[in-house]
């Protein structure tokens, strides 16, 4: 469990006590956002330019295959738990962040097995950023059959104003897709393989040589934006919470079932597992804020920044870890 | 120096293109946006900006002639049932090179 | 559309919490903070915010019904007369999801 | 709590400091600037802040007491004729260290 | 033509594909100055470096002289073609702005350069320098010519109000010399140059190393904007955009002409045609907001921004570097 | 004086040079403040590394300790001083300003030390933290003890609405040491000495080499943001002016002096003499707006940022380091 000892996580702690102690060490939004937009334009190169040392074969395009579906098929369990609880716009939302991807997760699970020494595949980059957009489509559609009746007995109500339309799915498919997080994800995987080596040696002095460094900095501010959500997530109460880790859980777990079941390497694992098992706090509540307005954001995006994203990289990593050394996976 | 009708629209930055789709469509002369570091409604806090554009509001002033007001705010109307956010009007004298 | 009070209130960043706290206990529906870029008053410009909030304005945009306002200003006016900063009140009509 | 005109001016960056000037001259107690993101006018879009202060608009907010608004207004008139942007004046009450 | 893959010119692309498929992916505008700040800076510390390596000859003030000289009197050529479709205050700000030159341009054709092993002199940083600003004093001195007797005419009208005055030489020269960005850049280069190769190894980390990657930022971020800026374009018409190439490709022309003439080594020659051959988007339009307060900068800025500058980076660079090898310039 | 030629000093005049012949150079605020977060957390992941070499002993538990004490006890001097000529409250603002340290001339002297070869311990950065506060504390007492009777007296005016309460002790501490600053820093020293060599490999390429390439950034803005002070200083008037050097100075050789007694190296010396002689425009500024209200942040702030700041940077650091050789302290 020394993932808990890396500089990154700890800086995490360190935003986390500030926002505790109530200091007003901030990030201004600004810069938060370019130190984003750099560990995605980073990572994306990588892949990228791994990809072009290697290449996609078939057990490749299985895993990117599998990984959408997944994130599409997710959604629908998570959703029927939810409903129990909540309504149906929140639940939709919920489970579609769950059914995404978290890139920040992904990026310190990454950090986490360089500093292991287990290799990964370029491809990965390529299964996260496919992740991505697929649950939002299905929170919406969700939340479209579950209102139809709803909306249509609503009508002459005034909260028919704010009733669910007919869905417009070339715009919802073109917001979910052509989100920036996506799109700078795939670009720069798609320059890094084009550009290879060349281009990799152009680039890598910014993109991969303080990679490390810039992590702390941006866990430092995800420390201290997360345990501002802890307000929030008082209100959302005790079933939210633990929805934020048990499923969290057991969609990580789906995660190495299906690295089992497609022979993948160690490392390849932990990171399916991670992107099953985290929720995204970016890319889908953008996404959401059009396609499911009546959804509270303040529900969905504390429980996926200031719940599971904590969880998994302090406990999911190393644990996903541990599980798939003892079965073995990866290890023939 | 004439009299006019001063608007100020608070919405969520993922909306703001609608409200600037209708404000152009009613033929507001024209308009200026802010941005937000925190909000506070029915909906909790919005003070999240520095992941996503989720949780950033935006303000929007513009201006319009009084007789032109119903028009907008009955257009303006739904959209707000809709996204959240809210719209205050006031009376306002205006200087400008028209 | 009904009518309400308009209430703006520019205050030093590190007093900021004062007067959210304050709005919250009077009980306003909600509010949104913007920050300035530079001010000038009594004690001079306040311009430095690039090293520290010491010296970074922020201004508060909320609402209330006009029966809540002198309860509202008679909070308010000690902490403005401590810190400094500034409230403007106006009429407005309000259309918001209420 | 006392009545004074509330004074908001939209401008060019390039132009603040004229306005700020004028303003200064013209004896009045303090102001407040923020930068908007975007604006739209007569002039086309503002929103290449990116690369220089050429398309930046800001707003300037301040106060003055009723009988000194002519002397103002006729003052800012010609700078906003000739650089753009645009005034809005409105009556409120103003709570203040004074 | 490989600039055409540079991970720089493809992340342009990428920027300019997310606006125009109405992507919400954006650099927020103070992390684009920063990354602003650091090119120039940059540019401008690796310019004086090598100058205090090599030191100015003959040839270096003639080229810095034959450059102000240009920049001051291009503006003349283009402001008599301008004034056959635009007023008076347009057409000499769009013609300053031509003039004048792009440091982003500049330093993406260093870029250019630096990989295909082609030298290049550290004074031509100072002959950019220079060029910024002469240009914007002869765009206002068109203006006032052009509009002296018109202000006259319309002295007792409303519009006289925004009429041009007399023109405040002193402040007009200040203000065109003493921009942000070309303080910073000359200030730079005297940095550089005055403490030598002790003050470039302890910068060097910054400034140069990751230099490449921050263009690329730099380029996703021009990209996105350049894209936005179409839409105005399309209200400036054909006259325009043609304009927009055909007049910078001319200018260029002079500068491979004159690079000719003063016998410049083939790197040297390229800059100069890109300096030549580029607008400004930057400095200038700062300055002709003050200046000339009735030219609309929704013209003169996408067209710069939106025709010139992707021109320039994408056929502009790999066009003249042709050119000058056919032509033998340099390699003698 | 060869620290006159370093790149970081030069930049700062070149700032200061833009903003006095009123060029438009700015850096945007929150690029600013991420540079400033940068150098907080470099110099406290630097120092901590180092602890984690050497170790703290007795000899650093002293000079910790003695620096404490003078942080708090140095306002005393000052604040007799100061009111001979202002208010309690100014007075007492200016004084903890001056008992604080200013973290950007702790780092400008590291990077004199580093480019001088001289070597200084990691405990240091320890030392500036814990120095931060405590004269924060004391102003606060000053300001108390001599306003608790004019306050009583004036109880019935208008005024005393503004007149200082009991101060609550425990907020008042708590916003002391719980200042960004500070937690920044001790947070990042903590996290460098448990991560220790491993730790340090991985962020190094971020927070160490490209170290002094931010500095000369950060020291470029720091000479606009000065410069723009000179006006408030103008009315703050000749007296004060000259309080900012000499009370400095004066401090700096308490420093010194604090030095030999506990027989510190010579790197130690002049970075002990620094801490004394140099005052805070960032930590406590904003602590002093919630306890001292009615102190005027348009006194304060300029002092230490537009008089002292410059002093030290330009002629205090060589100063003392001269000072120190000539009295070979740390000399064997
Ligand atoms: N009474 C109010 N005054 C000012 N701003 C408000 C008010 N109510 C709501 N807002 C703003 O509108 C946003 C959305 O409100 P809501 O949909 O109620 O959560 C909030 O985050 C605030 O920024
Ligand atoms: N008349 C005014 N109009 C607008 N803003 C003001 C006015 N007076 C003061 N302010 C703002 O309030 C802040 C504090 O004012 P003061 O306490 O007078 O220095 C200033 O920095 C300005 O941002
Ligand atoms: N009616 C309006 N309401 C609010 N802001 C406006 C209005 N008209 C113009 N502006 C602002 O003033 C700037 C300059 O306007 P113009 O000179 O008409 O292009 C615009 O970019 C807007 O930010
Ligand atoms: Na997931
Ligand atoms: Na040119
Ligand atoms: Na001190």
């Amino acid at each position: 469990m020394d993932s808990l000892l890396s500089p990154a996580i700890l800086f995490f702690f360190l935003g986390a006590f500030a926002t505790l102690v109530r200091s007003d060490l901030e990030m201004p939004r600004p810069a938060a956002r370019l130190l984003s937009l750099y560990l995605l334009m980073s990572i994306g190169l990588y892949g990228g330019y791994k990809l072009s040392l290697g290449g996609i074969d078939g057990q490749a395009l299985a895993v990117l295959g599998a990984a959408m579906l997944a994130s599409f098929l997710m959604p629908f369990g998570a959703f029927a738990l939810l409903r129990t609880r909540l309504g149906t716009e929140d639940a939709a939302a919920i489970a579609a962040t769950f059914g995404s991807i978290s890139a920040v997760t992904f990026i310190t699970a990454v950090a986490y097995l360089n500093q292991s020494g287990i290799a990964y595949s370029g491809y990965m980059v390529a299964a996260m950023a496919l992740m991505e957009s697929p649950a939002i489509v299905s929170g919406v559609l969700l939340a479209r059959l579950a209102t139809n009746r709803a909306a249509a007995r609503s009508r002459e109500t005034k909260n028919a104003a704010a009733s669910l339309p007919g869905i417009e799915w070339k715009q919802l498919v073109s917001e979910a897709t052509l989100n920036g997080a996506v799109i700078l994800l795939i670009g720069s995987m798609v320059i890094g393989y084009a550009t290879g080596q060349q281009g990799w040696d152009s680039v890598s002095p910014l993109v991969y040589d303080p990679f490390k460094g810039v992590l702390c900095l941006f866990l430092l501010d995800m420390g201290l934006i997360a345990a501002r959500r802890l307000g929030d997530l008082k209100r959302a109460g005790v079933f939210l919470i633990g929805f934020g880790i048990v499923v969290a859980v057991l969609q990580g777990l789906i995660g190495v079932g299906m690295a089992w079941l497609l022979g993948l390497g160690a490392g390849d694992a932990l990171l399916l597992a991670i992107l099953f098992g985290s929720a995204s706090y970016i890319a889908v509540p953008a996404a959401l804020r059009l396609a499911l307005p009546q959804a509270n954001p303040s529900i969905y995006v504390p429980l996926a920044l200031g719940v599971t994203f904590p969880f998994n990289i302090i406990l999911g990593i190393p644990m996903y870890a541990w599980l798939i050394a003892q079965l073995g996976i990866g290890a023939g | 120096m004439r009299n006019v009708k001063r608007i100020e629209i608070v919405i969520g930055k993922p909306h703001e293109h609608v409200v600037l789709d209708l404000l152009r469509n009613q033929g507001v002369p024209g308009f200026t946006v802010f941005e937000a570091v925190a909000g506070f409604g029915d909906r909790g806090a919005r003070d999240g900006g520095e992941l996503s554009d989720a949780l950033v509001n935006r303000c929007i002033l513009t201006t319009c002639e009084a007789d032109r007001l119903p028009d907008l705010t009955a257009a303006l109307e739904p959209v707000l049932l809709r996204f959240g956010g809210l719209c205050l009007i006031s009376d306002a004298q205006l200087i400008r090179n028209e």
